[in-house]
């Protein structure tokens, strides 16, 4: 299988403040990783480092083979990249707006067929498509910035958080949406999350702890890790 | 005189709407609060008179002209400030002080080339143009230039509305104004579409300017504080960065102007500030302002 | 004061490049550049103190129409520069916050067209008025024409400054007084740039003449309007057409000043008899060798205050700003100008000037200018109603 | 600890300016200058409080100017008070205005800035208005000539510099600073913090139009004749903003550098070359907003000296 | 289960909250028992932070009452009730950005708490608690997103409460992580603190109390154990799914 995603020696920071110290992955097309990391570890700053929020300040990242380490952030998301941030959405735009948005490269009657899709997965947003996306709760925004991540159709899908703060219900339906997606459009995901559920659809993990990855492989090997086991699936 | 009052008080309000509008697209798009806004509706003004002048333009000739070289001219200048700006701890108050320098610096500009003085084109360009001097509405005359800078507003402000909600661009606009680094990774090229609308509201500033002769009298280089204070009235009247909001607060402020000189002429000037306090108190976010949850 | 002759006569004085004094500011200013050339072409003006020719040096700065800005600068030419002539910039409103300047530091304003009467009080002898009468006195030939031509409903419209205002409540009493019906009076604020609907709620009164008192930016655009509307009156008066005729004419074209009546001053009045410099026609001609332009109102007003300046030298025997003031109490009424009479009272304020009441009436492509009224100084008769 | 140097330094650097001010007229006697920049500097610091602490950025700052120019102008006019009292009313007179757009600080961000600009406006229109003849003298203008005194009122000047640097140096070193600066951050996590957000942001609002009050009673002593377009220009807020953000917000002595660098400059370049003047002025603005955006003090912070 | 053995420290009667025509609390009722930890939970949108945001004075209701300690506090100013002995912590966290860990944490301990000595003392026992210590002259806008939610935290306890609402304090967190928090919100408890916890993550609400509320569209639905939770059938088909 071919490397879609494929990351060397990655350095970034804010400031003076160094945070990702020489990070090397590399994704290959199709698959589905976890990414697993204490807080604070860099989890978000090596998502936002890929997408180019954040600018690298050594090293490499590879995207379908093309070198887009200095590329600007709309070109690398033309190129086929999704991605969803912490907080993922536009507040004073409607829900149906943002949703459209995320569909930006498409066509309309694609967006509509997409657009039902998730309302499906996601009632709320059907009930709620006129409302300003700024007064949803912090699970609805959730599902909103889940929805928006799959509007269009990207190789990968780069996930910040996608569970944390969604009750156990819509858990299940993020990860649904996931597998459906893996399945049915071999769509790549990347997948910052702590959430044990996510474990079951990971086909590789990697830990990131204090800027470097010190972990890489199945959730079989991350179990038979002592360290790792207790941190990530808690002691019982 | 009531209905003379209210046909011309829309009228008129249509102008400032139009004045108002290039600020508010711009403070809307970029969170920038451009204090040069008024200069450029001088700028405007000051290329009308001088092709009109040197050529014998007629301002309906120098509008699409007007507009190609300021939509450049501002979207050129976003490249020169806006980006550094953004990246500065407090963007919008940042941009409170540069822009004050850039109006500084135009004023300067103009006076030392082309001096301080009052200009105007006649008045009656437009009567000799289509051979009448005046029409008449529900039994009220009106000089026939209201009619033609009306129009040509409601042109304009049809042409914004269809950019902002009909096109892909207009859209892209306004999700940068919602959020700018959310629209970065939607695959948005935020630099470029916020440089049009950048340009889109100088060249909306400048053909303010190029109407300006018909509603407000002369131009002289020093205009622009004046016409800056009083759009920021009327954007704000409307809804910050909603640009059909400002189409309402122009023609509440026109009106508003009308009725104050009919019935107490000495107080007109006061009667836009006390509207737009009353307006803010009760209803913060403008009369088509949404508020948005942050907890 | 010293006994020794300076190396110059140093005249400071202030001007406006910019803001809403600026074209009135920087003609006046010009005017004053001129004589300062003329003299010093001559080798200097002559001071009687010192029994000789002394070059003049001008010193001046730009204060953008802004009082507070010139406060600090008549304060730098008083307490820097240490002028010896202190000439007031143009106007009422930068001429005010001179004027207690000038009488604390005890230095003699020469004001040009600072006209407000507020500044002329009997316990301060350090300012006299050159150029101008005092506002107040304007409207006084305009009024005994009204009253004379019996032209009844008049309407006025001014506005709201001290200039405007003065000449508005002269006009009204004089006509109250005469039994003169006044159906319209408003104030309106100065910065006022469209008349429109004043325009039609002073229709609405159905008067036979309308009078506006404003600055030439409200002149011009009461005047516009007034053309696009297409309202007609019987009579319009605006204040600055006599004064500053081009820039009018240039603003709102020949067919909106026709028939329409002003204050008419120089080198619309044509003073060729005088006793102080140079006559009008010799005026014009060097002017125009100096600058390449004709010569406007203020041109002239400012060239007056140097003739004034250059008397009181020529005239003082102690070189101390009290001898000046005396000097100038000494040619009080006597000498003529191609400004008209220079006359002040004990409080410094003009009295011998008086604006006679204009009309322009069409000829050829252009305009004729009629002086209605006096009758001692008619050219014609006034064409009322306006056709 | 670190608070009381900080409170030590502001005072010994308020000491400077008093003794510096109190020497400057024997060297360069254009007091007008002099005072003008002592205007400006008080006017910074007064601005600083509201703005520089608690965000809140006064657009309409002259408003309190002239509203205490006014009020000092009236008192003398109408109720024969001596100047010194004229100027503390005219401080009180700006600060029941203040009071009175309270509710004005219920808005944020630009709202805020716009509606307190028009607050000024509707001042100044009302102050202007040539039917208040009788009270305000309308748009012609006040003068105080008999009672003018330009060495007595440059001295008041100095006062109310001092005390406008005494309030920004208590604000800046204590726990009421801590709970502005909280304000400006987050209002609602400030009031979770227990901090009575109207109370305290009123106070400082209260202060910040005092002291504009007070430096306009005193200007209206020290020209003696002056208009209400004098004293509400707009210019003067803009100024003042300028001169805030160019120094450094939330110190002392950044508005002081501000005025002093930008006032100078105003001054000198204006007289010496008035059509160049302001091209200049505006560039060095625009050039100071794209490479220094923080303030000249941030130089310093950046080679890690604190400035008080 | 006796539920009133200290009496009820908080109770909420009929609250409803309306933004516009939707109902975000649509007459909820709950009580609170004093020196317990209650847990929160319910589907996404059920009114849960909008309840945090009445109790703490952030939103006004439109009807009902908050009564604390016997006393009606309802509607009344945020800064009132956080002197009253209430506090919270924000979903989406807000700190004060500009100000360092421990400026965030003083202002707290200056204002928030009625008495006012010890103020020293209250900062450093706040920074220990959360653990940020180390962090103490960073500023706010430097951290986490999961380091900002305990400074958050950490500006409640600094307020002395008797009463903290935590709001979703361990989304995003590792198992480790989850069993630290826990230990912590323990140990305020022990503490004297009352506490009501909205969590998502029933294990984690597990590991802290034994009673649970759940909420659907703005009303109460459920009260009880976590275990008889899970085998409610409406718990189960509007909050935990099939
Ligand atoms: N804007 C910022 N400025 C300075 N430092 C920052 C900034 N944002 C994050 N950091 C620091 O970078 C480090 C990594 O942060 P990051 O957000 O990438 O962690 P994370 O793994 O996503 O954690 P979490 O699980 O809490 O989301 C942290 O130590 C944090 O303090
Ligand atoms: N300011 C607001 N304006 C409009 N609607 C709002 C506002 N605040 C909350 N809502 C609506 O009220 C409902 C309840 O929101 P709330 O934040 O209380 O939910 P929650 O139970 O905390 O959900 P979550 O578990 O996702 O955090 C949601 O549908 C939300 O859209
Ligand atoms: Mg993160
Ligand atoms: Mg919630």
């Amino acid at each position: 299988m071919s490397v879609l995603l494929n990351v060397t020696d990655l350095e970034s920071g804010y400031g003076l403040v160094k945070v990702l110290v020489g990070v090397n992955l590399k994704i290959e097309s199709g698959k589905s990783v976890v990414l697993l990391g204490v807080n604070g570890a860099g989890k978000t700053t090596l998502l936002k480092t890929i997408v180019g929020l954040i600018k690298a300040t050594k090293g490499k990242i590879e995207f379908d083979s093309d070198d887009i380490t200095k590329l600007k952030p709309n070109k690398r998301i033309e190129k086929g990249i999704s991605y969803m941030s912490e907080l993922a959405i536009f507040p004073n735009l409607t829900i149906e707006e943002n949703l459209e948005l995320g569909g930006y490269f498409k066509d309309k009657g694609e967006n509509k067929k997409r657009m039902e899709l998730m309302f499906n997965y996601f009632p709320d947003l059907r009930k709620f498509k006129n409302k300003m996306a700024g007064s949803l709760s912090g699970g609805q925004r959730k599902m909103l910035g889940v929805a928006k991540a799959f509007m269009s159709n990207p190789k990968i899908v780069i996930m910040d958080e996608p569970s944390s703060g969604l009750s156990p219900k819509f858990v299940k339906k993020v990860i649904e949406v996931v597998k459906s997606f893996h399945d049915e459009y071999k769509t790549t995901m990347f997948i910052a999350e702590q959430n044990v559920s996510f474990l079951d659809i990971a086909e590789e993990v990697y830990v990131l702890d204090m800027g470097k990855i010190t972990f890489e492989g199945s959730v079989t090997d991350l179990k038979s890790n002592e360290r790792l086991r207790e941190a990530y699936f808690g002691v019982a | 005189m009531l209905s003379y009052a209210l046909i011309g008080g829309i009228m008129y309000g249509l102008y400032f709407g139009l004045v108002g509008m290039g600020l508010n697209l711009i403070f809307g798009v970029m969170r920038m609060i451009n204090l040069a806004h008024g200069d450029f509706i001088m700028l405007g003004a000051f290329l009308t008179y001088w092709l009109y002048y040197l050529f014998g333009f007629n301002p309906l000739i120098v509008i699409p002209i007007s507009i190609v070289v300021f939509l450049v001219f501002g979207f050129l200048m976003y490249y020169v400030f806006v980006p550094k700006l953004l990246h500065s701890k407090d963007p919008e108050m940042l941009s409170f002080i540069l822009f004050f320098g850039v109006s500084q610096v135009i004023e300067a500009i103009i006076i030392l080339f082309f001096g301080n003085n009052q200009i105007s084109v006649p008045s009656t360009i437009f009567a000799k143009l289509f051979n009448v001097s005046t029409f008449t509405l529900f039994g009220n005359t009106f000089p026939i230039s209201w009619l033609v800078v009306s129009v040509a507003c409601i042109v304009a402000f049809v042409l914004i509305y269809v950019y902002f909600f009909y096109t892909k661009l207009g859209y892209a606009t306004r999700a940068i104004m919602a959020n700018r680094h959310e629209a970065l990774v939607s695959g948005i090229d935020v630099n470029k579409v916020s440089a049009i609308a950048f340009g889109v509201g100088i060249a909306a500033a400048s053909l303010a300017g190029v109407m300006g002769f018909f509603m407000i009298g002369a131009a002289f280089p020093s205009m622009g504080t004046d016409l800056t204070t009083i759009s920021f009235t009327i954007i704000v009247l409307g809804a910050l960065g909603n640009p059909l909001g400002t189409v309402i607060g122009g023609l509440i402020y026109g009106v508003a102007i009308m009725l104050m000189q009919t019935y107490f002429s000495s107080w007109t000037n006061v009667l836009p500030y006390l509207l737009l306090i009353f307006v803010i108190l009760i209803k913060p976010e403008g009369l088509l302002g949404k508020a948005v949850r942050n907890v | 004061m010293s006994k020794e002759a300076p190396k110059y006569i140093k005249v400071g004085t202030l001007y406006a490049s910019s803001g809403p004094f600026a074209k009135p500011s920087t003609a006046e200013f010009k005017g004053l550049n001129f004589w300062v050339h003329y003299v010093n072409s001559k080798g200097g003006v002559y001071v009687k103190a010192f029994h000789k020719r002394i070059p003049v040096k001008l010193v001046a700065y730009d204060d953008q129409s802004s009082t507070a800005t010139a406060t600090t600068l008549y304060n730098q030419l008083i307490t820097q520069d240490h002028v010896n002539i202190l000439v007031a910039d143009f106007g009422s409103v930068l001429t005010s916050v001179a004027v207690p300047l000038a009488k604390v530091h005890k230095i003699l304003l020469f004001d040009v067209t600072g006209t407000g009467s507020k500044f002329f009080t009997p316990d301060n002898p350090y300012i006299v008025l050159c150029s101008l009468p005092t506002s107040g006195r304007w409207p006084y030939t305009l009024a005994d024409f009204i009253i004379s031509e019996k032209i009844n409903r008049i309407a006025i419209v001014y506005s709201s400054n001290d200039f405007d205002q003065s000449q508005a409540v002269t006009l009204h009493n004089k006509l109250k007084k005469a039994g003169v019906d006044i159906v319209y009076y408003h104030a309106v604020p100065s910065n006022t740039s469209n008349y429109s609907i004043i325009l039609h709620n002073i229709k609405a009164k159905n008067p036979n003449a309308v009078i506006e008192f404003g600055y030439p930016n409200n002149d011009i655009a009461f005047l516009q309007n007034l053309e696009s509307s297409g309202l007609k009156f019987n009579m319009v008066f605006t204040v600055f057409p006599g004064q500053l005729f081009k820039l009018l004419k240039a603003n709102v074209g020949v067919k909106a000043l026709s028939y329409g009546y002003t204050y008419p001053t120089p080198p619309l009045l044509r003073y060729n008899k005088v006793n102080l410099g140079m006559g009008i026609d010799k005026f014009e001609k060097e002017f125009e060798k100096y600058s390449g332009k004709t010569p406007n109102f203020l041109n002239i007003a400012g060239y007056n205050v140097g003739l004034i300046i250059q008397k009181t030298l020529e005239t003082s025997k102690k070189f101390n700003q009290l001898a000046f003031r005396k000097a100038i109490a000494g040619f009080s009424g006597k000498a003529f100008t191609l400004d008209g009479l220079f006359k002040v009272n004990k409080e410094g304020a003009q009295i011998g000037e008086m604006l006679p009441v204009a009309q322009f009436v069409p000829r050829g492509q252009g305009l004729k200018m009629n002086i209605v009224y006096p009758p001692s100084m008619k050219t014609a008769k006034a064409v009322y109603p306006a056709p | 600890m670190y608070r009381k140097k900080g409170i030590i330094y502001g005072l010994g650097i308020t000491l400077l300016v008093i003794v510096l001010f109190i020497f400057l007229p024997n060297i360069y006697n254009n007091t007008s200058f002099l005072f003008n920049l002592m205007l400006y500097m008080a006017l910074a610091e007064g601005l600083n409080i509201i703005y520089g602490f608690t965000g809140y950025l006064p657009f309409g700052y002259v408003g309190f100017f002239g509203a205490g120019a006014y009020s000092a102008a009236l008192a003398i006019l109408f109720l024969h008070f001596p100047p010194l009292i004229a100027v503390l009313v005219g401080g009180i007179g700006a600060f029941l205005i203040g009071i009175i757009f309270i509710p004005l600080l219920k808005l944020s961000g630009a709202y805020f800035a716009i509606a307190n600009l028009a607050a000024s406006q509707a001042l100044y229109y009302i102050v202007a208005n040539p039917n208040l003849e009788k009270i305000t003298q309308g748009p012609y203008g006040i003068s105080l000539a008999n009672i003018y005194n330009p060495q007595v009122s440059y001295y008041v000047m100095l006062s109310i510099l001092a005390f406008s640097m005494v309030t920004v140096i208590f604000i800046r070193f204590s726990d009421y600073g801590l709970a502005l600066l909280s304000i400006k951050e987050d209002r609602v996590s400030a009031s979770l913090a227990g901090i009575n957000v109207p109370r305290e942001r009123s106070i400082a609002w209260g202060l910040s139009s005092f002291i504009a009050g007070l430096s306009g009673g005193v200007y209206a002593w020290y020209v003696a004749v002056f208009y209400p377009t004098t004293v509400f220009s707009l210019e003067i807020s803009v100024f003042v903003i300028v001169f805030v953000l160019f120094g450094g917000i939330g110190t002392l002595v950044g508005p002081l550098i501000g005025s002093l660098v930008l006032y100078s400059f105003y001054n000198f370049i204006g007289i010496s070359t008035p059509q160049y003047f302001q091209l200049s002025y505006g560039l060095l603005i625009i050039i100071f907003a794209l490479f220094i955006p923080n303030g000249i003090l941030s130089i310093f912070e950046k080679r890690g000296i604190h400035v008080p | 289960m006796s539920r009133n053995e200290n009496g009820a420290i908080l109770k909420i009667e009929d609250l409803i909250k309306k933004f516009g025509n939707f109902r975000a609390l649509d007459g909820v009722s709950l009580e609170v028992d004093k020196g317990k930890i209650i847990g929160l939970a319910g589907p996404n949108g059920s009114g849960k932070t909008t309840l945090i945001n009445v109790v703490s004075g952030v939103y006004k209701s439109n009807d009902g009452r908050v009564i604390f300690n016997g006393e009606e506090i309802t509607n009344i100013d945020s800064h009132k009730i956080v002197h009253k002995g209430i506090n919270r912590t924000f979903q989406i966290p807000k700190p004060l950005l500009g100000l360092t860990v421990e400026e965030n944490i003083r202002v707290a301990a200056v204002y928030g708490a009625k008495d006012k000595g010890k103020i020293e003392e209250r900062i450093e026992y706040s920074l220990s608690t959360i653990g940020l210590v180390d962090l103490r002259f960073k500023k706010a806008e430097s951290l986490t997103s999961t380091q900002q939610k305990l400074l958050d935290l950490g500006r409640a306890l600094a307020t002395n409460p008797k009463l903290l609402l935590v709001d979703e304090i361990a989304a995003g967190l590792t198992q480790k992580e989850l069993k630290m928090i826990a230990d912590m919100l323990l140990g305020l408890k022990e503490k004297g603190v009352t506490l009501m916890v909205v969590e998502h993550l029933m294990g984690f609400l597990d590991m802290i109390t034994d009673e649970v509320v759940i909420m659907n569209a703005g009303k109460e639905i459920f009260r009880g154990s976590i275990r008889e939770a899970s085998n409610n059938e409406e718990v189960i088909r509007v909050f935990l799914g099939g």
